[in-house]
């Protein structure tokens, strides 16, 4: 079999740790987390970024794929508001989030798991603090088990 | 009741219905009606008592048991290079008995067998699942103003398709074998010898409701008359409430279309056979975004000369049982009967 | 009115549409070919118009059928049918001027689960309907029922019974009912999180993905659903598990600020899916942060395609940067 | 039971771009195991289903010759998710495949017989099998004359060029190649398919057309073919459908009581004139 694992390692176990998908807005939060690389400040691995041109360019479709395929957090961020590069893209955005938001809260979705935030270019240390504390709330409710893969019956 | 054991029928008590299913638990998967929510549906019962037998149908048809919604036909894992370590879910359901289906549907399994189960092209997942089937149907004694059976060829209490039919007869239901297997079942299950007298009555009270539900069109007149009405501008007009779901061919016993789709999950990579719908937009769109059916009109069409005329001339049989969930569901009200009856007599005209 | 008064004039405004050359068709109800059904029916000359009904099962949202046609259509609507017309002029999807409403004030729909309930598994051979009661003879016995108790949940909580636009007025108006004010969204919230998951899992658990909520829905025009894309697959086509649920979020997602909660959907499950949560959840969203309602003006801009500088952001992470 | 849906593992040898933008590429697979490979018989028109665990299954006809010993070659057209993804693999990747599906061209009428082979686009992949079929030294002498029309959108679309040059180098073969809009290099000729069939000389007695291509083409084509006095019985169409599982089950391939995946793709049109025109 291909897919064995190096030998001794099949009954090691593996300390979970969470996967956290970041949305980040390429003007202001993805440069934010560029300041915080650039300033050497730590935030967790857990958090992988996904660069997009403005937080207005985020369909909930993108989120709930990302909670489907697997990730045990979804974290967005854009502009501050009146700080868009495209003038209104985070405001927009920000009428779907709230849609979003509440609709995954009222069908009983843990309330941890989807972040929504503003961080600027210079914030390097709010981007370090913000995907701290996130990966923090992912932790702590565990692994992902609502929403997450296809729905074969077997 | 066509091609039954008369004499060694026997009698099923109605309130020992649950202890003989809770007996079946033991060494089969039993699949009966099972009322949650409103919905009269076919679930594997973990308690006798589960099963309600005092339906009229259920709200979709049984044929999942031999076509589940969705299947995994092959899956690997993720690591391994393509066409090595393929895994064959072939399924391994055990004994499955399919208890209390009514006539029509039992047809219905009927009609897949010549699908899925002749010619060189067997598929062996269909065939895994139906090997190891019995059904148990049972007659209907009230059947609802939307059947229509008897019009496709079927009736109340016809046999096609079942190894064992049940009747109902006061507090009892009479049960007979139809099949080899039927009878070996009954041998294994030790029920009481039903009264000659009992066989009688539910035997000539089963003619009598045959005889009670007339064809409503002949069926060679119908195919006859939609063999040469493939272009009719009727089909305008008759379709046109159509809003093109897939709810008939989803709740239908006969209707097997499917799509075979691939996913990636939990470290592997898996093909699943799930239905399709010949109402569905993606249905027959081809590549070149070209599209022999485009709107619901030729869609409602294939769908209806699919059953009537085309699966006659390739099974030999319509695809329909006339269980009437189509007419009922539809959230249009787009009565089959209605467009059987238009085609029939549009022919009676000529 | 009564309903054969409403009847015949539905059938006079109709026949003489038709016959002055007015519109092509006339999209109606007629006699279903079942005693709870009410069918659409597209009346093209006056022969056609005089099967056109008008009685407690027109449940079926006719507006979902106006796309279809580039010519002059006369189309028989509810007031909730006419909030979905007045969505789609906004979103350029048909013209106002093609259109000759004639509007009908309702006061509820009759769902015929609940009759069938009633009847407790018995077939309902007949319905007549009688000042505020449906005589129902089933196979055993004949019931009069008040027609209120039998209503769509939809049609309970519904604001606008009267038409929103129209050409042609059948019928007085009708009293309108007090506004809505959720109370079933903010029910459903009372519970702990994980009930609330439990109980819509169970839901999803019965969807077929047959897609009759789609299809029956006037707002669900899109050429290409979002569910049949590949590159990339939004959502997989298997049943029972997420794919089943992401499916019908999304759905209710896109329908944010266009849904005007006509039930076409709910009605037009085999399953008798509760999909409606969703819906009223996003719908009290949009009335609560965006004080908007769907349908009711053709003139207010779609609460997705505009937004305040001071909209509600609590939900955020983080707090606002005012804060700073 | 056998597994109809179990594909073989192949491997690509090759994978050549065949269209100058690079939306249309030929890939040459062998099979994995020799066993499978000793199994495998098909005839030129038949199809395969080249198949992606966990991404899909999508059907091409198969373009290489019978003949030829070894590979067989698919052409695919950039279009979707699997077509993109077999487009992205190189030499030594592995893919699945399952066939042969299908009928094929009738071999057993057109032997002792002219044959005229029209083909259009990316359908001529299942002409290209049967000319090459044709052309090999053992088979020649079954067949009369070969008359081939090929046609394109543009020069750059052209598909098997090797194979038209070395053709076109041949006096056993009678090959007419069309653009419909040429460039600035292009020497031959311009023109759209129906247009340079109309201008053959053919026995319509003795020839039979086996005719594959885009609708338009096909619409147009048959026209002139029977202007040309060949009964309908003796023009083959290789049809275009949406498939699925290639085994007369899934339901969507259908013309009337005919499934195209194994009733055809081939039919006469004699055949098709008998049956609804759901294509």
């Amino acid at each position: 079999m291909n897919a064995q694992a190096p030998g001794g390692m099949e009954n090691r176990s593996v300390e979970w740790e969470p996967r956290i998908i970041a949305f980040l807005c390429n003007w202001c939060s993805y440069a934010g987390a560029d300041l915080a690389g650039v300033g050497r400040l730590q935030y967790p691995s857990n958090v992988r970024i996904i660069r997009v041109p403005c937080s207005g360019r985020i369909s909930p479709f993108f989120i709930l794929s990302a909670f489907q395929k697997g990730a045990d957090g979804v974290i967005v961020s854009g502009c501050h508001p009146g700080d868009c590069h495209y003038i209104s893209g985070n405001y927009s955005a920000r009428r779907k989030f709230a849609l979003l938001k509440g609709l995954l809260d009222h069908i009983g979705i843990e309330e941890g798991r989807l972040h929504f935030t503003w961080i600027s270019a210079s914030e390097g240390g709010r981007f370090a603090d913000v995907m701290g504390s996130v990966t923090e709330t992912v932790r702590a409710l565990g692994p992902v088990r609502q929403m997450v893969g296809p729905g074969v019956r077997t | 009741m066509r091609g039954v054991n008369e004499m060694s029928a026997v009698r099923l008590g109605k309130g020992d219905v649950a202890g003989f299913l809770e007996g079946l638990l033991a060494d089969w998967t039993v699949v009966a009606p099972v009322m949650h929510d409103g919905i009269v549906s076919f679930r594997a019962i973990t308690s006798g008592t589960e099963a309600d037998l005092d339906y009229s149908n259920s709200a979709q048809s049984p044929k999942g048991v031999v076509l589940p919604q969705v299947e995994t036909l092959l899956s690997c894992p993720c690591s391994s290079p393509e066409g090595e370590d393929v895994v064959e879910h072939t399924p391994e359901p055990g004994r499955v008995v399919l208890f209390g289906v009514r006539p029509c549907d039992a047809r219905g399994i009927g009609f897949l067998d010549r699908v899925f189960g002749e010619g060189a092209n067997g598929d062996n997942y269909y065939a895994s699942r139906r090997e190891s089937l019995l059904v148990v149907s049972l007659g209907c004694s009230h059947p609802l103003a939307t059947c229509f059976c008897t019009t496709t060829g079927g009736g109340p209490f016809s046999t096609e398709g079942s190894d064992l039919i049940m009747a109902e007869h006061g507090d009892e239901y009479i049960v007979f074998a139809v099949t080899e297997n039927g009878a070996t079942f009954l041998s294994r299950h030790g029920l009481s010898k039903a009264a000659e007298s009992a066989v009688q009555a539910v035997l000539s009270a089963a003619e009598t409701s045959v005889a009670e539900m007339q064809p409503r069109v002949g069926l060679s007149i119908l195919k006859g008359s939609l063999d040469g009405s493939f272009d009719a501008a009727a089909w305008n007009t008759l379709t046109e409430k159509c809003v093109g779901c897939g709810v008939c061919t989803y709740v239908c016993p006969t209707c097997h279309c499917f799509d075979i789709v691939d996913e990636v999950s939990g470290g592997s990579r898996v093909r699943n056979r799930i239905w399709d719908s010949c109402q569905f937009p993606c249905f027959t769109r081809q590549a070149s975004g070209f599209d022999p059916r485009p709107t619901y009109r030729e869609r409602y069409r294939q769908r209806f000369m699919h059953k009537f005329s085309f699966c006659t001339d390739r099974y030999g049989t319509p695809g329909c049982v006339g269980c009437g969930r189509c007419v009922t569901e539809c959230p249009v009200n787009l009565d089959i009967r209605r467009i059987m009856a238009f085609f029939s007599e549009k022919r009676g005209e000529e | 009115m009564s309903r054969t008064g409403l009847t015949e004039r539905i059938r006079e405004e109709a026949a003489r549409l038709l016959a002055d050359g007015t519109v092509d068709v006339v999209i109606g109800f007629e006699q279903g070919s079942l005693p709870l059904r009410a069918t659409p029916c597209f009346a093209r000359d006056a022969a056609d118009a005089g099967r056109l009904v008008w009685n407690a099962f027109c449940g079926n949202n006719l507006s979902r059928y106006i796309r279809r046609f580039d010519k002059r259509v006369g189309i028989v609507v509810k007031g909730c049918d006419t909030r979905s017309i007045v969505e789609l002029i906004k979103e350029n999807q048909v013209q106002r001027d093609n259109l000759v409403i004639i509007g009908v004030p309702c006061d509820g729909m009759v769902d015929e689960g609940i009759l069938q309930g009633l009847c407790k598994g018995r077939e309902i051979l007949s319905v007549e309907e009688g000042d505020g009661v449906l005589v129902v003879t089933d196979a055993g016995r004949t019931m009069r029922i008040p027609r209120d108790e039998c209503l769509h949940q939809g049609c309970r909580v519904c604001t606008q019974r009267n038409p929103v636009i129209h050409d042609i007025l059948a019928g007085e108006p009708v009293q309108e009912q007090p506004g809505d004010t959720y109370r079933d969204v903010a029910g459903f919230a009372a519970a702990p999180p994980d009930a609330r998951w439990a109980r819509i899992t169970g839901e999803m658990d019965r969807c077929i993905r047959c897609y009759a909520c789609r299809d029956a829905c006037p707002l669900c025009y899109c050429a290409n659903c979002f569910v049949d894309a590949t590159m990339p697959q939004w959502v997989g086509k298997s049943v029972g598990g997420s794919d089943t649920l992401s499916f019908h979020l999304m759905r209710s997602l896109h329908l944010a600020g266009r849904c005007v909660e006509c039930g076409a959907c709910e009605r037009a499950c085999p399953m008798g899916v509760d999909i409606r949560t969703l819906h009223r959840k996003v719908s009290s969203d949009v009335a609560g942060l965006f004080g908007y309602k769907p349908g009711m003006s053709l003139s207010e801009p779609a609460p997705l395609s505009r937004f305040e500088p001071d909209d509600p952001e609590d939900f955020m992470t983080g707090g606002s940067p005012c804060a700073e | 039971m056998m597994n109809p849906y179990m594909p073989f593992p192949m491997r690509v040898e090759k994978s050549i771009a065949e269209t100058d933008d690079g939306s249309i590429r030929t890939l040459s697979l062998s099979f994995v195991r020799k066993a499978d490979s000793e199994g495998f018989s098909f005839r030129a028109g038949q199809f395969a289903e080249l198949s992606l665990l966990g991404t899909g299954e999508a059907p091409f006809g198969i373009a290489s010759s019978p003949v030829d010993p070894g590979l067989l070659d698919f052409t695919v057209s950039r279009i979707g998710l699997v077509t993109s993804e077999l487009h992205n693999l190189d030499t030594g990747d592995r893919v699945g495949m399952r066939g042969p599906l299908g009928n094929g061209y009738p071999l057993e009428e057109l032997f002792g017989r002219n044959v005229l082979v029209v083909g259009g686009g990316f359908g001529f992949s299942t002409l290209r099998a049967f000319t090459g079929y044709a052309l090999h030294p053992g088979n020649r002498g079954l067949f009369g004359d070969l008359t081939v029309v090929y046609g394109a959108r543009n020069p750059g679309l052209l598909l098997y060029r090797q194979d038209l040059l070395e053709w076109a180098g041949r006096d056993d073969i009678d090959l007419h190649v069309t653009v419909d809009s040429p460039d600035a290099e292009w020497t031959g000729r311009t023109g759209v398919v129906p247009a340079v069939v109309r201008e053959l000389c053919i026995e319509a007695g003795r020839t039979t057309a086996l005719v594959c291509g885009p609708p338009a083409m096909i619409r147009y084509t048959l026209p002139v073919l029977t202007e040309l006095g060949l009964p309908p019985e003796m023009v083959f169409l290789s049809l275009e459908m949406k498939m699925k599982c290639g085994l007369g089950k899934c339901g969507r391939c259908n013309i009337g009581e005919a499934y195209v995946c194994t009733d055809g793709p081939v039919f006469s049109t004699a055949r098709l004139s008998a049956l609804p025109g759901d294509y």
